[in-house]
């Protein structure tokens, strides 16, 4: 069983490979999220069989399939259902949730909030394609404002969640963003998630090829993305483009975030906002999380928030334990006979 | 001054005490239906809560109600009618009345019915100097009010403070009444208020007061007294059926040393049992209460996954939300079970009322072919044995079990006998270490009785993926082969019969043949049972069978049923036993005795329905 | 060179093309059945998708299929074995040689199965050099790719767009084989690619291609010709079911004049109804992409309150899902239709596979007392009838109606001959706009029917409160009194059994007496007809009834059963029709057959059957 | 039927009432909602009859049975999805949502967090008494961590949810607060309410004098509310305590907000921000929406946001009528031959 502490082997990638081939459409982004997930696995401090991955309905949900590890396929929209209640159950085990837009936001929306309200200490990735895949092609909750998609052909009428947004909103003590095609900075996001005590979101753009091709090329393309993404890192000045020349400076008046160039009417590096993903204050991460919404913005990937507290589990078994060393060993008789009895001879 | 009336012994007697839900009725009938219990006599009780809400007082939507029923036989309900009345305010004589016997004993606190309450229970004029009422019932209206405040003159108390220890005149007159001896209840008092002193002396005052106005009123008032039924010997303790079920949960955890996982969402009838249960975390038992009713059942069926016992309790539109996620459990094959206390339906339907409703959604409501074993408890008692069994069955077949229990066995308690460490059933709950098909391991290769082996995270070489698609019928990896599912429905189908070999036959009670065989499942039986009775000790061929278990029905009950001219089915519902019971049994066609009125069914009444069809 | 074969006649003929899921099998299927419905024959079928993910090129997982089954007799499956099989690659082969008809004819594209393709088939080695193969079937083994690069020489079209053609060179020869014009199919390539010139000339040549090589073949091919169906004469289209349930929201919408609002939530396989609904905005179909199945029924609900009708549409899963919403739609009495189509369960089950394992959870799937009229639909084009029924239904009654259809129906297609205006129903729908109890309004004061009015919002004077508690069997406020919940229990099922009175009879298909009674439901109804056809030519006393209507079932089903020896029920699930049947016919005990292999039953399977027990 | 648009009648709080008494418990803060609920409604401009309410189930749930104007008393945690559905069929009602912190937040947060994001124009009302009233006193998403309820008698372990921040990080456009024994400042709230078009969400602080008494004392009670409570009006400066004295600063380096007193230390009126509610941008909303979490800092009442966008319903719309008018009246025939049809003579 877990509990026994036995010294943790030397894994490699392969030692996370179920050996069934993943059955994604060729091109899809899941492949190369899955090559980083087994990379960073070896070195998380966990052996392979406390390692469970637990996913709902989706092509992104196929997941714990491939992993060579416990996993549980379940329904659509209740994977986080799952896995609070073995987190809660067994600490000492690491949980993984592996979901998509759809699987997360639409019809599991309410346990994904409670997920990250609760801080249960529970690894969450979104594959974000903005699309329903598995089901060919329907409006998903990130999908844009006037998308045509297979259900919306005359364009959808719905606002899409940003997820970072809402995950901050709902109480995450963690929350990052990466991208499928950006395995290196996906690995080591991955590898701040797994280091991470307590609720734990990100999201992962990822491509369809088949039912929305493209979805992030304005994002990821080689020629635009040094404009287009501001890699986020702890305690570093928030600068991104050719040259780290552009910065991300905090206007006190509005109380706005605005780009700078640094060099410019006289702008030093100082005055561009350092990235602080430790503070308690979930506001600086969601004035971030909501950066990219705004026009001549940068998209940020990184880690928006990273705070610590006592996790939901951790609690409960305070709990749990303060009440076993109070009452003791009770047999099962004097746990059936209570406190009010008589007897009858 | 008055003549010391003599006692006399009487068999059974059920007593209902109403008031405003501030008047303490609750506990007034808790504590006198202990003094009986203390007596020796078996016994029943049903509170009767207004809706959720607390409404303003002395109205009639605030009525508050507990009934019990005792006696030196076996008692298996609360009681048809009651033979007394204790009613605190008018509102609750108005809503009462209808109920009580003909004949029977009214007392009232005449200090209540001043013009506010009257007005607050719609009478035009107060029914106390209503002549019909005195021909109608032994009337007894004492002021209490009054009485109690004279009791507590110089206490210091306020009136409120006062108004409170009413209650306690009332009961202190029962005790009289019934002839229970009165420093058990004084001792009780000590105990309860120990944290508030003034109100010990207070109490005790009051129900002392109470008990003597029965010796001195003027009107000679006939004591009764019930003597002690023959009960096993044993130790005992009064149980709700919600407490029972969470009692069950703690007693598995012990018994198993595994920890019994209960993810749930609060919904009346069924709440009390997460929240009780919350208090047995010492015992292994764990609760999480979920964001809603299909998280409950998921905590549970992933902590089933990590090697708990698995457990969620709900009521009917709790159970509407679950069933995706049984048929979830039915595929992966994990032990879970599934408490349904029922409510009156449909929808939200009557949360506080009592039905039987909900059997055919518990045997077929789930998409696809996803059968599971049903298990129905008779008793508040029952309860605690009914969890045991469910227990026991999903943790040795690997399976989801459905237990059905309803608001009148929740919400209702009796004795029950504390069993010794020996009476209790075994576990053996095992988890597979090794791997199970040369070096590899195949979550559902089965054993003989076809169950599946149960490996959980942290066993190292076992590691595997489960889920909710079909899957080969050996390595569980998802299978779109058509005679694969083909074999895999049928396997499922067969493993849920094979329970059968845990099924116990059905006892007849009464004769095997006769006219009428009545069949009852679920809380039901204390009325059918009393009926059974009634109708055998006047002579009519009529049995008994309860079925405790749904799916799979009794290998003996075909054969049990044949042997009667009729098969009568009294339920709560609109006819769902008899329905299934002409699905199984071809040929089988009950007559159908149905009630729908939130309420159990009374004895009398039954027994009548059947001597028309006799 | 060749001898000019002379054509043969063939009553029918069941072709299935198969190649990987970028061959364009689904285009070639529907084209060539296009064919054959120009040439007016009677035709169903059947397209097989691999299951949801595209898999990679060549894999066995990655094959899509195609069966039509056409001919000069009535139709009524896509056949239970082709009697040609076209695969375009070693993959495809592997995974469907096994249901080509022992001599059938095997057309394979020899240009596919090179080492590569024959691998990811695991073929250890070419199967074309086997000479089992060619005993049994007639193998024509052509080099479909080669000959499509020939044809295109010059056209200047990369290889990539070249092979996209090569379905092309199978279609033509397949319109030579069975003598179809070239012409139409010729100016139907110029409509569909008149966007990309270039592929309007190369498709065209790759056809004639194909065509020519018929001729030209050195083997003197057998041509064939299956003639026109007496189809009644009218304007034909073809449908699928799915594609016929939102063309019936469509047509109620416009005869009723309001809105139909479909609240729904994506789902395998009744996605394509949400998806087809949402072109038909125009027509007054309002569409609703809910966050989930709950809301999907909720917001239907929402909208019938204001007075649209209300549809939601989804699978298994999602039906479990909603029937906690049902149970609010039963006691509020608001006009929906919840249409679900079938798939292969439990919990996600087979998605992409036929099942009809839905029964019992629709009649039965919802907590406490919750009857609501079951209507299924027998075949692709009657999807469209059995939506209208239902609508009339729900907005005549006032109830949910829960319409099955399954996977199979839903994917599948055959011609709809389109009505006249006057074959449509009528629909009468009124709200109700002035008071109707002594100048108040009571929303559950009822018509002799037991019907409510229908007062929406925006109605001056109407205002009035429903919602999912008990409510008063007049006012419709929330009420807790016993009998006025078992009235409203027992109302409630009066009402819909009322409904009755709109349930056709059942039709006996043959003798109305005899040895064999099929009693069907649903998807099988083909496949049961079929048998029903084969039996009674081979002079069997058996006869056929379909079920369109589980709730209420026919008048005079019980009737019809009696003038038979012994009752079959052949269903796609494990026996659901058969039990209820029991349940509801004291005496009646059918002889069951049950397939769970997520296809329709096939005739000569079923046949076979039938006659063991005759 | 709505459509007709006759003249509005003059209405009275009378012409609101249904006549039932409302069966809450003596004290319940529900009282003085309704009350106040029922003096706005003469002033929005809506006819009786189009007006509905919806609610789920809980006490709070049981509002629309006291109101003279249409209602639905629906499921649990439901009640966004009846009248998301109602509101995209009908346009032209008035749709109100009444909802609990249970029945919003734990079953129903999905149906809110859409609700939300979608941009249906539905105004929802939350009593928040952080409890479960109708089932007699149970933990609830907005009870705080380690509270002691019937469910968790040892303390919750779960951390709240903060319900503006969630309806802010959803996507809300309209978002307020406001309290039940603060009569007068609810009647502008849920006047500013009315007058929003979009998702609408007001979180109303309520007591349950029965299982979650004086949940709100610490900021509602006479001697401590001028310091306790941020009462924020858009344009004006945040400023409260005695003689609005203290104000909201924005501090750039630390990118947070600040308690300062005017008149102290240079401080003047000028430094204090200003309340933006109409900015596109959601995070000084969210800013303040999690300044009570902080100690030494007020909480906020009034509308955090109210920023205008397209409907969901207008957009639906719009596609319905572009189709219809490009399509034009196709009768039932040609609808139902569609494009490829053939003849059988
Ligand atoms: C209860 C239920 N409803 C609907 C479905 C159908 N379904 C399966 S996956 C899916 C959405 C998948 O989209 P997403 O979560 O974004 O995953 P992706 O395929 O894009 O990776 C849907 C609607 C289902 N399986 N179960
Ligand atoms: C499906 C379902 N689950 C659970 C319940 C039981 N239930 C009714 S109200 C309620 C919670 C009420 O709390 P809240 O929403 O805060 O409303 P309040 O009573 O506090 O105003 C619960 C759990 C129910 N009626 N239906
Ligand atoms: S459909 Fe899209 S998301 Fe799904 S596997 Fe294919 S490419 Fe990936
Ligand atoms: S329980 Fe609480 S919230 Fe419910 S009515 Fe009573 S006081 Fe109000
Ligand atoms: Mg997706
Ligand atoms: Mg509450």
């Amino acid at each position: 069983m877990a509990t026994e502490n036995t010294a943790l082997p030397v894994y490699s990638k392969k030692d996370f490979e179920s050996g069934v081939d993943p059955r994604w459409c060729p091109g899809c982004g899941d492949f190369s999220i899955i090559n980083q997930v087994q990379k960073v696995l070896p070195s998380v401090g966990h052996k392979r069989e406390d390692i469970v991955f637990i996913s709902g309905i989706g092509c992104s949900s196929r997941f714990p399939y491939y992993m060579n590890n416990y996993g549980m396929h379940t329904l659509h929209g209740r994977a986080p259902s799952f896995a609070s209640g073995l987190k809660v159950s067994r600490p000492e085990l690491m949980v993984w949730i592996v979901t998509g837009d759809g699987d997360a936001l639409a019809i599991g929306g309410n346990h994904f909030i409670h997920a990250m309200r609760r801080n249960i200490d529970l690894k969450l990735l979104l594959f974000n394609n903005r699309i329903y895949g598995l089901t060919k092609g329907q409006v998903s909750p990130t999908s844009e404002l006037g998308k045509k998609t297979k259900t919306t052909p005359h364009g959808s009428p719905d606002a899409p969640f940003n997820p970072p947004a809402l995950a901050i909103g709902a109480g995450a003590t963690f929350v990052a963003r990466s991208i499928d095609v950006e395995g290196a900075h996906l690995g080591v996001v991955l590898k701040a998630a797994a280091e991470h005590k307590g609720s734990c979101f990100t999201e992962i753009y990822q491509n369809c090829p088949v039912f929305n091709d493209g979805a992030y090329t304005a994002i990821t393309e080689k020629s635009v993305k040094v404009e287009a993404l501001l890699r986020m890192e702890h305690g570093k000045p928030l600068l991104f483009g050719k040259d780290n020349k552009k910065g991300i400076r905090f206007n006190a008046q509005s109380a706005e975030l605005e780009v700078v160039t640094v060099g410019e009417g006289g702008v030093t590096e100082k005055d561009v906002l350092v990235h602080d993903a430790k503070r308690d204050d979930p506001t600086l991460a969601f004035m971030l999380a909501n950066l990219s919404l705004k026009p001549g913005f940068p998209t940020p990937i990184g880690v928006f928030r990273d705070v610590s507290r006592p996790t939901a589990e951790e609690l409960t078994w305070a709990m749990i334990n303060a009440a076993k060393t109070k009452k003791g060993d009770v047999d099962v008789t004097r746990l059936l006979s209570g406190s009010d009895t008589w007897v009858i001879k | 001054m008055s003549t010391p009336s003599k006692v006399q012994q009487v068999e059974t007697v059920t007593i209902r005490f109403v008031g405003d839900s501030g008047d303490g009725m609750q506990l007034t009938g808790t504590e006198f239906t202990r003094a009986n219990a203390l007596a020796g006599t078996d016994l029943a009780t049903f509170p009767d809560y207004p809706a959720e809400i607390r409404a303003p007082a002395g109205s009639l939507s605030g009525v508050s109600g507990y009934q019990v029923n005792f006696g030196s036989k076996e008692i298996h309900t609360p009681g048809d009618a009651p033979d007394v009345l204790v009613a605190m305010n008018p509102a609750a004589l108005k809503t009462n009345l209808p109920d009580l016997r003909p004949g029977g004993m009214l007392i009232v606190n005449k200090g209540a019915f001043n013009a506010a309450n009257l007005e607050k229970a719609d009478y035009k004029s107060n029914p106390l100097d209503d002549d019909a009422l005195k021909h109608a019932y032994k009337v007894l209206a004492i002021d209490m009010s009054m009485l109690t405040d004279h009791a507590l003159q110089g206490s210091g108390l306020s009136s409120k403070e006062t108004a409170r220890c009413r209650n306690y005149f009332a009961l202190g007159l029962m005790y009289w009444l019934y002839s229970r001896p009165m420093e058990q209840q004084l001792e009780q008092i000590q105990k309860k208020f120990s944290k508030k002193p003034e109100f010990v002396d207070a109490n005790q005052k009051v129900f002392k007061a109470g008990y003597a106005f029965g010796e001195t009123v003027e009107v000679g008032l006939q004591r009764y007294e019930v003597p002690a039924s023959k009960l096993a010997p044993g130790t005992y303790r009064t149980v709700t059926g919600n407490y029972a079920v969470a009692l069950g949960f703690a007693t598995v955890a012990k018994l198993t040393g595994k920890q019994v996982f209960l993810g749930s969402y609060p919904i009346t009838p069924a709440t009390e049992i997460l929240q009780e249960s919350s208090y047995f975390k010492e015992h292994g038992v764990v609760t999480y209460q979920a964001e809603d009713e299909i998280a409950g059942i998921g905590s549970a069926i992933g902590a089933s996954f990590g090697g708990a016992l698995g457990c969620t309790t709900t009521s009917g539109p709790g159970l509407a939300l679950k069933a995706e996620m049984m048929g979830l459990a039915v595929i992966a094959e994990l032990p879970l079970v599934i408490v349904n206390v029922q409510r009156g339906g449909p929808s939200t339907g009557m949360p506080t009322k009592t039905e039987q409703s909900d059997l055919l959604v518990s045997l077929f409501g789930r998409h696809g072919e996803a059968p599971m074993p049903v298990i129905a408890a008779q008793s508040p008692a029952d309860c605690f044995w009914a969890t045991l069994e469910a227990m026991k069955i999903a943790t040795k077949w690997m399976t989801p079990v459905l237990l059905l229990t309803d608001g009148y066995l929740g919400n209702g308690s009796e004795p029950f006998k504390v069993p010794a460490p020996s009476e209790l059933p075994t576990f053996d709950v095992k988890y597979q270490t090794t791997p199970n098909h040369d070096g590899a391991y195949m979550p559902y290769k089965r054993d003989a009785k076809l169950i599946r082996p149960w490996a959980i995270p942290g066993t190292p070489g076992l590691e595997h993926r489960i889920g909710g698609l079909e899957k080969d019928s050996m390595s569980g990896m998802v299978s779109y082969d058509g005679m694969n599912h083909e074999r895999m429905v049928l396997t499922r189908a067969k493993k849920i019969a094979n329970v059968i070999e845990d099924v116990p036959d059905v006892q007849v009670y009464g004769k095997a043949t006769g006219d009428v065989l009545l069949v009852s499942w679920g809380g039901t039986f204390g009325s059918v049972r009393g009926a059974a009775e009634l109708l055998q000790s006047q002579g009519k061929a009529v049995s008994h069978v309860h079925l405790r278990w749904l799916n799979p029905l009794p290998k003996n009950l075909a054969a049990v049923m044949k042997g009667f001219k009729k098969i009568f089915v009294p339920e709560v519902n609109n006819g769902q036993l008899a329905f299934y019971l002409r699905g199984m049994f071809p040929g089988i066609d009950p007559v159908q005795f149905n009630r729908i009125n939130g309420k159990p069914i009374k004895i009398v009444e039954l027994a009548g329905k059947v001597l028309e069809v006799l």
